[in-house]
């Protein structure tokens, strides 16, 4: 069996030729840029991928003359963007202004960090990993509503208004859903959601009510991360740029990346969640972990590609209609939905192979 | 195209011509090429169409000839986060100062094409109208100008990749605001 | 949804917003003054100008042929009909006897940019409410009338192809097939719209009751075109008033009661099956003869006024021609449908959302440079 | 109803009316100012005309005198009727608002206003609809002239 050890190696190696205090800094530095690099690798491969379904959906080719099939066309926006100056408006507050696109790249940053990607490729297992996720999720939109409000514009300050409202109906409906398959588990922890699905995925093992929980989750996963058919923060025909109108450069870019990341983190959260992580199906490559790497991304592109098929279907919600359909519908699905869950696991009634 | 092989000014032209593009002589450091790279491959530009001529430049964007292949198809509502104006129909009166107040609130570096026989010189509507600009460039510095009334989706794409064209020919040390001295007549 | 909870705790304030002239949602340069409460509308005051190019002004100075011309700029999504107008108005006024052919082959052209502007408006529909993809299934079915227009004129958006006397230029060899191609192209395409987008859940429930025009107000606002049908207003020119070849077609006026922006949608709709129609029992019977008469090159209309109502893709176009017996027209007025669609924003608008305003607004379908003039 | 009908009825309302059918194809009326309000409403109101279509609103400059044409249909009868006012007065010419008749009248006269510069008794919300507030002139009146902007060809 070939242990994944290359973390092990350099932290012993490290721990071996310094001081211990140092070795950690050295440590948390090399953490920090591995994982800045699947942060802008993965936003910049996610932003290229939607445009190409995009034009897929829509009968065209989509970007494909800069590097080879266009793999390069996001390349040059973001130094397009990087080099791009950075505007502000006169009366806005200036601090909150520029703290704003902060906020939501770090949270989404954060978030980044507990998810497991294959086993021990882990940047922080901690036991309390689901409700860190949920709670750190929320951050995000003390950033847009602080953009919004802070860039001294009408049509900002409705977008941010907008997102406030809905993320906090919303964010109930993502805790409940996930709530349901911790009554499952019975632990919060990741690493350990995941080994517990060895006997069998969760959306199996659960079956009726977690397939429930899991189309409760990617409805309100999707309002979450503001994406269409509940893009009401930034819904172009209605605000125009919704929270960042006022937004130029590497500040908007960050608010961008930001909303592809969500996408990405909602979908790993299902992955993990229902699809059993970075777990093979079958058990089939349970000799090689590090092939989890590639199932999991397998499995959370499709999610994403999922997330990108309702956007590009779906008209937009009215903002009523959309805390209509939390408050009225999907809250009481999932409170009953719970009890269902909680009735099978205590008849054992759960499918396991 | 049109900027690298510029046409060879007659001895007898009787004015002083300005060469075309800003500093185009100077030698493209490796920094620049990169940016310029960047810049030139990524335009996004501002929705703004007033009339006939944003239903070509829609008709661009559209399935058969989708400019989203050179990476253009990122539209956006706000003048912040777009780098080039299309100026797709006439600019009258009333729309001249809201159009330069959106160029104003464009960040650097910024490009604008006149789309047009009327933003290039009011067009039909030249002769015996009290409202209409005669041309986009009394109100704000254009770089490339595509005639047609409308121009066809193929004679905008044409503009735009000669603006390529111009971005990659930039210096970062010789780019000048292009408002500087505009107002003057410079 | 319906019910409104006012809470007395907090007390809220009305502010205006400035929606335009550089806005996604308004098709051009409308700029509209909204008084909002949160996010209820309180007030729509459109101001206009912002593409003003003076064409009433221009036309006191122009020969007719030369007003043709200006035409095509106004309404662009319905060039040929506005040319139609001018023309009519011309060739009644100097009592011309214009031939079958060309009268059908009018008509044939006027259907398919009827078709080829409502394709333009279903794509921007879905735009406006939130389903991006639409627009480019729009705008693939557009390309082909584009195409046969091209052909046929030269041109794919001013044509010009409408002259006082006749057609500028006879049809190409291919209309005929290209037309028929096209048609049953369209045929399988228009199911295909349904299922996008008239079908889908969201788009009815953002649509159906938002914006309610009733017959009474439609009439009393000048309402004219899918806008007043919708309402259960027959105000079809080419039933009422037909002109060209339109009197030897058998088509329905589709007419709705409903009067909210689902009816409206629908009307448009099914006009696209109508014209279609109309075109399938044209395009067969082109009668041979001349595409012109002859006319003097400068036009010199008779003393006296005239007036000439079409039926446009948007509504009733009217030109009201006063001319006192020179080459030039001493006043000519368009009465543009736009126009009056748009005097009734206020009216439905208020009490509704952004969201709702702004599939409203799509709807009326307007096009601003027509309202300008 | 066909015009000498409408004529014959139209006629016993007010004596000063004048009717013409020359040089048009319809029939017209022409009316003086202080009557204005009157025959519009009695036109929509009357159930044998019924004109409740206010279809084309359009501002003339005769030279002389500034007038507006009010191109009247009904809905149900489908008959057609033009009704033609002067005003003499270049300088201040105001005439009554036919808004409370039918809303449409609103803009279009907003639009005369501007073009114009015929004031509306009792409009509600008479201002420029076009042009900017700061515009000097009518642009429209055969007498304008703007040396800056228009180019005469």
């Amino acid at each position: 069996m070939i242990q994944l050890s290359i973390t092990e190696n350099i932290h012993n190696w490290l721990f071996s030729i310094m001081p211990e205090g140092v070795a950690s800094i050295v440590e948390m530095v090399l953490i920090a840029v591995v994982y800045l690099t699947i942060f802008a690798v993965t936003g910049l491969f996610l932003v290229l991928l939607e445009r190409r379904v995009a034009a897929w959906f829509q009968l065209r080719i989509g970007p494909n003359r800069v590097g080879f099939q266009g793999l390069l066309q996001t390349m040059a926006d973001a130094i397009k963007l990087l080099t791009k100056e950075l505007t502000g408006t006169e009366r806005a507050d200036k601090f909150l202004y520029n703290l704003a696109p902060y906020f939501v790249i770090i949270s989404a940053l954060m978030a980044l960090a507990v998810i497991p990607f294959t086993k021990e490729f882990h940047a922080f297992d901690i036991n309390i990993g689901i409700f860190f996720l949920i709670a750190i999720s929320s951050i995000g939109v003390i950033g847009i509503l602080l953009g919004g409000w802070s860039s001294n514009n009408k049509f900002a300050l409705i977008g941010a208004m907008r997102s406030g409202v809905q993320t906090i109906s919303y964010e109930l409906s993502v805790g409940l859903s996930l709530l349901t398959m911790v009554v499952i588990t019975g632990t919060l922890q990741l690493s350990e959601i995941i080994e517990f699905q060895k006997n069998g995925w969760l959306i199996v093992q659960g079956h009726i009510p977690a397939i429930i929980a899991f189309m409760v989750f990617m409805i309100s996963g999707t309002a979450e991360t503001n994406r269409a058919p509940f893009d009401m923060v930034e819904a172009e025909s209605e605000l125009g740029a919704g929270f960042h109108t006022e937004y130029s450069g590497m500040k908007f870019a960050y608010f961008f990346l930001a909303e592809f990341i969500n996408m990405f983190i909602i979908a790993a959260i299902a992955t993990t969640m229902f699809f059993g992580g970075w777990l093979s199906p079958f058990g089939i490559t349970e000799s090689l972990p590090w092939l989890g790497v590639f199932w999991f991304l397998a499995k959370t592109m499709g999610l994403v590609f999922l997330m990108m098929w309702f956007r590009w279907t779906f008209p937009r919600l009215r903002v009523d209609q959309l805390l209509t359909l939390e408050w009225k519908y999907l809250l009481p699905i999932n409170l009953v939905n719970i009890v269902v869950m909680a009735l099978i696991v205590w008849l054992n009634l759960t499918i396991r192979f | 195209m049109g900027i690298d092989t510029p046409n060879k000014i007659p001895d007898d032209f009787p004015g002083k011509v300005i060469p075309a593009g800003n500093g185009a002589n100077v030698v493209v450091t490796n920094l620049d090429k990169i940016i310029n790279w960047g810049r030139s491959n990524s335009l996004w530009s501002l929705y703004f169409g007033t009339s006939c001529c944003a239903i070509e430049m829609m008709q661009t964007g559209a399935s058969r000839h989708d400019y989203s292949r050179f990476g253009f198809e990122v539209a956006r509502p706000s003048p912040r986060q777009a780098d080039l104006i299309i100026i797709a129909g006439t600019i009258v009166n009333k729309m001249a100062p809201v159009l330069r107040r959106l160029y104003e609130q464009m960040a650097e570096p910024r490009y604008v094409i006149a789309m047009g026989a009327c933003a290039i010189s009011g067009g039909p509507f030249f002769y015996n109208t009290y409202s209409v600009v005669k041309g986009a460039d009394h109100v704000i510095p254009v770089d490339v100008y595509v005639p047609g009334c409308p121009p066809r989706p193929e004679a905008l794409l044409e503009g735009m990749l000669m603006l390529q064209d111009k971005i990659r020919t930039e210096s970062k040390k010789n780019k000048i605001n292009p408002l500087e001295g505009f107002d003057e007549g410079l | 949804m319906e019910t409104e909870v006012v809470n007395t705790n907090f007390k809220s304030e009305e502010y205006f917003i400035n929606m335009g002239p550089q806005h996604p949602a308004t098709h051009g340069v409308l700029r509209l003054l909204l008084t909002i409460d949160g996010e209820i509308i309180k007030k729509v005051e459109p101001d206009l100008g912002y593409i003003h190019r003076s064409i009433e002004k221009m036309c006191e100075r122009d020969s007719y042929q030369q007003i043709v011309h200006l035409t095509d700029r106004m309404d662009y999504l319905s060039a040929n009909i506005n040319n139609e107008a001018v023309c009519l108005a011309v060739e009644n006024a100097l009592q011309l006897e214009i031939p079958e052919r060309v009268k059908v082959i009018r008509t044939i052209i006027g259907e398919l940019t009827r078709i080829s502007s409502h394709c333009l408006w279903w794509g921007v529909m879905g735009m406006d409410v939130g389903a991006l993809t639409t627009y480019f299934y729009g705008f693939r079915d557009r390309e082909m009338i584009n195409d046969i227009m091209e052909e046929t004129c030269g041109a794919r958006l001013t044509m010009n192809y409408n002259v006082p006397g006749g057609l500028m230029l006879d049809i190409h060899p291919n209309f005929v097939k290209r037309v028929k191609d096209f048609i049953t192209h369209f045929k399988t395409k228009l199911p295909e719209y349904d299922r996008l987008l008239t079908g889908n859940i969201i788009f009815q429930k953002r649509t159906i009751g938002v914006g309610i025009l009733s017959k009474e107000d439609a009439i009393s606002f000048g309402a004219s075109g899918p806008v007043g049908r919708a309402s259960g207003y027959s105000c079809d020119v080419r039933k009422h008033h037909p002109y060209s070849a339109i009197d030897k077609v058998t088509f329905n006026e589709v007419l709705k009661t409903e009067g909210d922006t689902y009816a409206r949608y629908l009307v448009r709709i099914q006009e696209m099956w109508e014209s279609l129609s109309i075109i399938e029992q044209l395009i067969d019977n082109i009668p041979e003869g001349e595409h012109r008469v002859t006319t003097n090159a400068v036009i010199k209309l008779p003393k006296g006024e005239f007036y000439q109502k079409v039926e446009t893709a948007r509504g009733e176009l009217g030109v009201y021609i006063i001319s006192t017996g020179t080459k030039n027209p001493y006043r000519l007025k368009f009465r543009s449908p736009g126009f009056s669609n748009l005097s009734l924003l206020n009216h439905i608008a208020v009490g509704g959302k952004i969201g709702d305003l702004v599939a409203t607004m799509a709807t009326l379908d307007l096009v601003i440079p027509d309202i300008d003039r | 109803m066909t015009n000498e009908a409408l004529q014959e009825l139209v006629g016993n309302w007010l004596p000063e009316l004048e009717f013409t059918e020359e040089e048009s194809q319809f029939l017209n009326i022409h009316v003086s100012p202080q009557n204005l309000h009157t025959l519009m409403s009695q036109l929509k109101s009357n159930p044998e005309t019924q004109f409740d279509y206010l279809f084309c609103l359009s501002g003339v400059d005769w030279g002389e005198k500034l007038g507006i044409v009010y191109h009247l249909e009904s809905t149900s009868k489908r008959h057609i009727v033009v009704v033609k006012v002067t005003t003499e007065d270049r300088e201040n010419p105001v005439l009554d608002t036919v808004y409370d008749i039918w809303a449409t009248a609103e803009f279009h006269e907003r639009e005369v206003f501007d073009f114009f510069g015929i004031r509306f008794n009792n409009h509600p919300n008479l201002k420029r609809l076009f042009l900017t507030e700061d515009w000097v002139g009518y642009p429209l009146r055969k007498d304008y002239e703007d040396d800056i902007n228009m180019i005469l060809h």
